[in-house]
């Protein structure tokens, strides 16, 4: 029953209180909800000190022990769409550009879940290799792409038209504000070492945990807006939104091991494996593929795949790491 | 002089600041909003997710190639209404 | 087709959207604003006593019952001030 | 000449002083201002914080000693608006809806107020029941119901209008963003208990003094532009706001060392129901009577009370419970 | 009564809003936009850089004085556009 | 090769990293930017942190020390336009409303360059007097009013207009933003003392450099934005915005032995001296003199001078002073 224990361990942490709190506040209409320069300023706090401290961390271990594992992450960012793409396509019955935009959010990572996870690993004393900030920043984009790809494909449109927007979604996928503020910030990082870090660690590292509680207090609010919509989504998507991320999170947590990770960091590339993307993706997809709904990939990852990671996803990738690691 | 009044989500800014310059707008002006329509609320909390409302003052016959190509090329893709009137504008020259 | 715009105090956000609903608006578009008045400074850094503005594109029947109601129920017991412009709109329907 | 003393020390406090500064903002028409946004980020950090604070408070002391006090306060503050409508209506000549919405923002409490108080308390080392934070939970709907009821009454309006008002008023006495963000830090709180406490301690509980002196600075502001409109008050309302949050204060004192609270929560309790509400009470009361003139309640709560209760009305509540205690 | 709209760079704020009282506007409101123009991007981070849009009702008369004292003392000097509207007010009386 | 060493130091310490990175944003076009309600929430930090330790220091110290020092300053900030103005009006050819606001700037201080020589300093173990803050405070406004009177002579306008607007530039210049928030703050830490820094140093204090490396990281943004301006700006501009920095830079150490400092303390005046105003100035110059134009002075001190300053000038002013104590 250790799983059962770790999974209530991780429910009654306050990260996933003040989660459930926020979802709360959306079913019962509160007027709570944060402005946008608060969320704003929270989500370039975290990736900032997120990425900082994993520029450090690479910084110590050497881009030796770094390159491998990334690369293999940033693979497999790219190779999910192509298995998700056709499940959805042939087993879902969804349009063609819709199942490529839902599949580049399933390679997509999410950052929040990425930080949920090293919370919770942090929480249970299960040490963890810090530089997997490194594998977050570099799973974002690849996957966005070939989903661009597979959507354009799908869907033929006027040459130039697809062409500029082909070009947006990678401007976007590369340059958007959370991609540059992770590389940036690693790179940072990873030029100053612990020396910098002394000066800046009672701002980025200290209170981290506090400030990730209440902005996932907001990010429960925003989910739980999209809750209305499970109903449009379909039976299909509720269970691709729980399957694909176990099967993803396996798949993650056995490569983590297979490139020579840690339990823990092994445990982190599951999660982002498992992750789907809700910023992002769809700021990239919304432009590159304006023709793709966005309720449903929204609603899969934000509503469902999100939300499902943050509460028992974690605790079992961990599991299943503890189960491959013995 | 014709103001152009658009007000769409927030993703579909750069397309619209794109179009505006293609049709030969000089300028426009932004802010982000918040906003009810036919496809639900859009409280203004996160910046992907909230509605920007974009005005541009244009000669009417940009604001005539604008409005066209928004509604056939974007309305059937965004959330977005549009919708024109009549401004007297000082250095009527540079726009 | 009319363009509503009221300017109010934030308290009366509640009031006047559920009017909005009430009188056939199908949708409205609503910002926080700075304002002076003849009730004084509205400065914007406390959400509770600053202004809003909100805009809502409506029949012009619609823009009659709401200022109609405005005019009577509102004016006397909030900050506001309310007017109507001309507007051209894409896709009229949806108004 | 002790509470020379305590109020010397009260007002040479950060927290004071930055209020003190905000007011010659203010007056001198400083540009200086808080953009919204921040303003409601220190509010939503300073009630998340106090209410997680408290509901870890409560999973130690046990509902038990709890339960008791906090009806106690509730029925305070409901009962508060009964004696000073009267007062008001025909000791002021206040017109009927006025007396009643200036009834409901005395029975109601300032967060603000109350969180400057438990400081107070801190500095000069007098320990206090940290669950006081679940009497002020409690403490501000009951007052706003009571008062809108008492306005209803006053002004008959046409069933239906009223109705949604009162509605409006009781959803928004309920479930509006402080006491949601109260209730709802609480119950985490006292979900997570110490385990939890530890994890953000250093971003809810660390530099929480620091954030509020910077916050006061803003509310001092906010203050000094009402003070023009105390000529228009009038003398009535000047001595109103002063001499009922003195005798509030007082039974306030009383009521925690009936209910057997310690020297420190009866103080807060005497806070509580010395304080005025100035945001809440103002957004319900706005909704449900919108025929009360907003400049009578909240000049005597904003610009009369607050100021009042955080530079000399804290330090002497203290003395009557040291007293009382003696 | 017309709708006089102004979008110009932050630091002309305090010169407007005195000419607006000078002239005899009633009141005005205000808020932070972005904003392109033949001077450039205008992103709204930093309050001193950004671009302010300012709309005031007023009389017809008023009207014209304003946009003739910002045609000849201010255009010159600040980045910023100006246009004027028709619209229907309510209690026209405070205007 | 001290100097180099300490160079090096300096390029590779987190706040000037995040520097660049924000220049990188900018030139990468990336969609990076921090909403403005959060600037603004940066900057009163810094503002009152630094004014309060200030504050806190003059509190110790006595006013006694530092009387002599800040006149001695205020006087430099006045003087430094008279002889600016010249070389701009006759050396660069440039028109004398502009000679007489880009003086200003020059006269002016940036609070920021000095945050981050405080910075410096600490990390680099160079004690310093924290009282400091105050010559910060008073040499803000003289030279922007001397500049203002400058480009008045220059520019004959209406009586009554240019009344006005020298006016406005005297209140901007007496009660803007920051100023007031600097004098405000240090006054209250001057009433605080120790005892009240105890209680608001975890957040005014302990956080503080790594808030100030997330501001630089905007203000790389912001000065990045305008690099492309430096074409239009021509070769004087350039050398100026670098040559005289280095003067005034060397004045202020000087004046600083001068007037009794340590060496920590001179080096502080040097940057002050050396620093040039890109928010105060700009404000009140372009009210006051709404002919100059605004390209000429931004660029020079925002894009030129400030960021010479926190790259090399810093360690250069203090290199200065070693030898001038040596
Ligand atoms: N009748 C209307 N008046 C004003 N704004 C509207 C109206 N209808 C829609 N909007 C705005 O346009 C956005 C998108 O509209 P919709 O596609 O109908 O959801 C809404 O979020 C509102 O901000
Ligand atoms: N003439 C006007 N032009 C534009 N906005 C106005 C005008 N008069 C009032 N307002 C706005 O309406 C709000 C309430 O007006 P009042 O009730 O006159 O104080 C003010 O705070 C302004 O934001
Ligand atoms: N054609 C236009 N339509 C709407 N807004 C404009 C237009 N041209 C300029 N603006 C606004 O006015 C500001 C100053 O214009 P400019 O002086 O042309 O840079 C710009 O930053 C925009 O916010
Ligand atoms: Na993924
Ligand atoms: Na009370
Ligand atoms: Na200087």
């Amino acid at each position: 029953m250790e799983i059962l224990d770790a999974i209530r361990a991780n429910l009654l942490s306050p990260a996933v209180l003040f989660f459930a709190l926020g979802l709360i506040a959306a079913l019962a209409k509160s007027d709570l909800k944060f402005p946008e320069p608060l969320y704003t300023g929270l989500t370039i706090y975290l990736l900032v000190a997120i990425g900082f401290k994993g520029g450090v961390a690479i910084n110590e271990a050497g881009l030796g022990k770094v390159w491998l594992p990334a690369c293999a992450a940033m693979l497999l960012g790219a190779l999910i769409p192509l298995w998700t793409y056709p499940v959805l396509r042939f087993g879902g019955k969804i349009a063609a550009v819709d199942a490529a935009a839902i599949a580049a959010h399933y390679g997509s990572v999410s950052a929040v879940t990425f930080i949920a996870a090293t919370n919770y690993l942090k929480a249970i004393n299960q040490p963890f290799e810090n530089y997997a900030t490194a594998f977050l920043a570099v799973m974002e984009s690849p996957a966005i792409l070939v989903g661009v790809v597979l959507g354009k494909l799908a869907t033929k449109k006027s040459g130039d038209d697809s062409f500029t927007s082909l070009k947006t979604a990678t401007h976007e996928a590369l340059f958007g504000r959370s991609i540059f503020l992770l590389v940036g910030t690693l790179v940072v990082g990873a030029l100053c070492g612990e020396a910098g870090m002394k000066k800046v660690e009672p701002f980025f590292v200290t209170p981290f945990q506090g400030v990730l509680a209440l902005f996932l207090l907001e990010m429960g609010i925003v989910a739980g807006r999209r809750l209305g919509d499970l109903r449009k989504v379909g039976p299909f998507l509720l269970a691709f939104g729980i399957v694909v991320p176990l099967v993803n999170g396996v798949v993650g947590v056995w490569l983590g091991r297979a490139t020579g990770l840690g339990l823990g960091g092994a445990t982190l590339l599951g999660v982002l494996s498992a992750s789907a993307s809700y910023i992002a993706a769809p700021a990239a997809i919304r432009m590159a593929l304006p023709d793709a709904n966005p309720t449903l990939y929204l609603t899969s990852s934000l509503a469902i795949t999100f939300p499902f990671n943050i509460t028992l996803g974690i605790p079992i990738y961990l599991e299943v790491a503890r189960w491959l690691y013995s | 002089m014709k103001l152009v009044t658009i007000v769409c989500e927030a993703h579909a800014r750069d397309a619209v600041t794109r179009l505006l310059r293609q049709v030969g707008a000089h300028g426009w002006t932004l802010f982000p909003v918040e906003g009810d329509g036919s496809q639900g609320r859009r409280p203004a909390d996160i910046p992907e997710f909230a509605n920007i409302q974009v005005e541009a003052v244009v000669k009417p016959e940009v604001a005539e190639r604008l409005l066209g190509t928004l509604g056939s090329e974007y309305f059937p893709r965004y959330a977005m209404i549009a919708f024109e009137s009549d401004v007297r504008v000082l250095r009527s020259g540079k726009f």
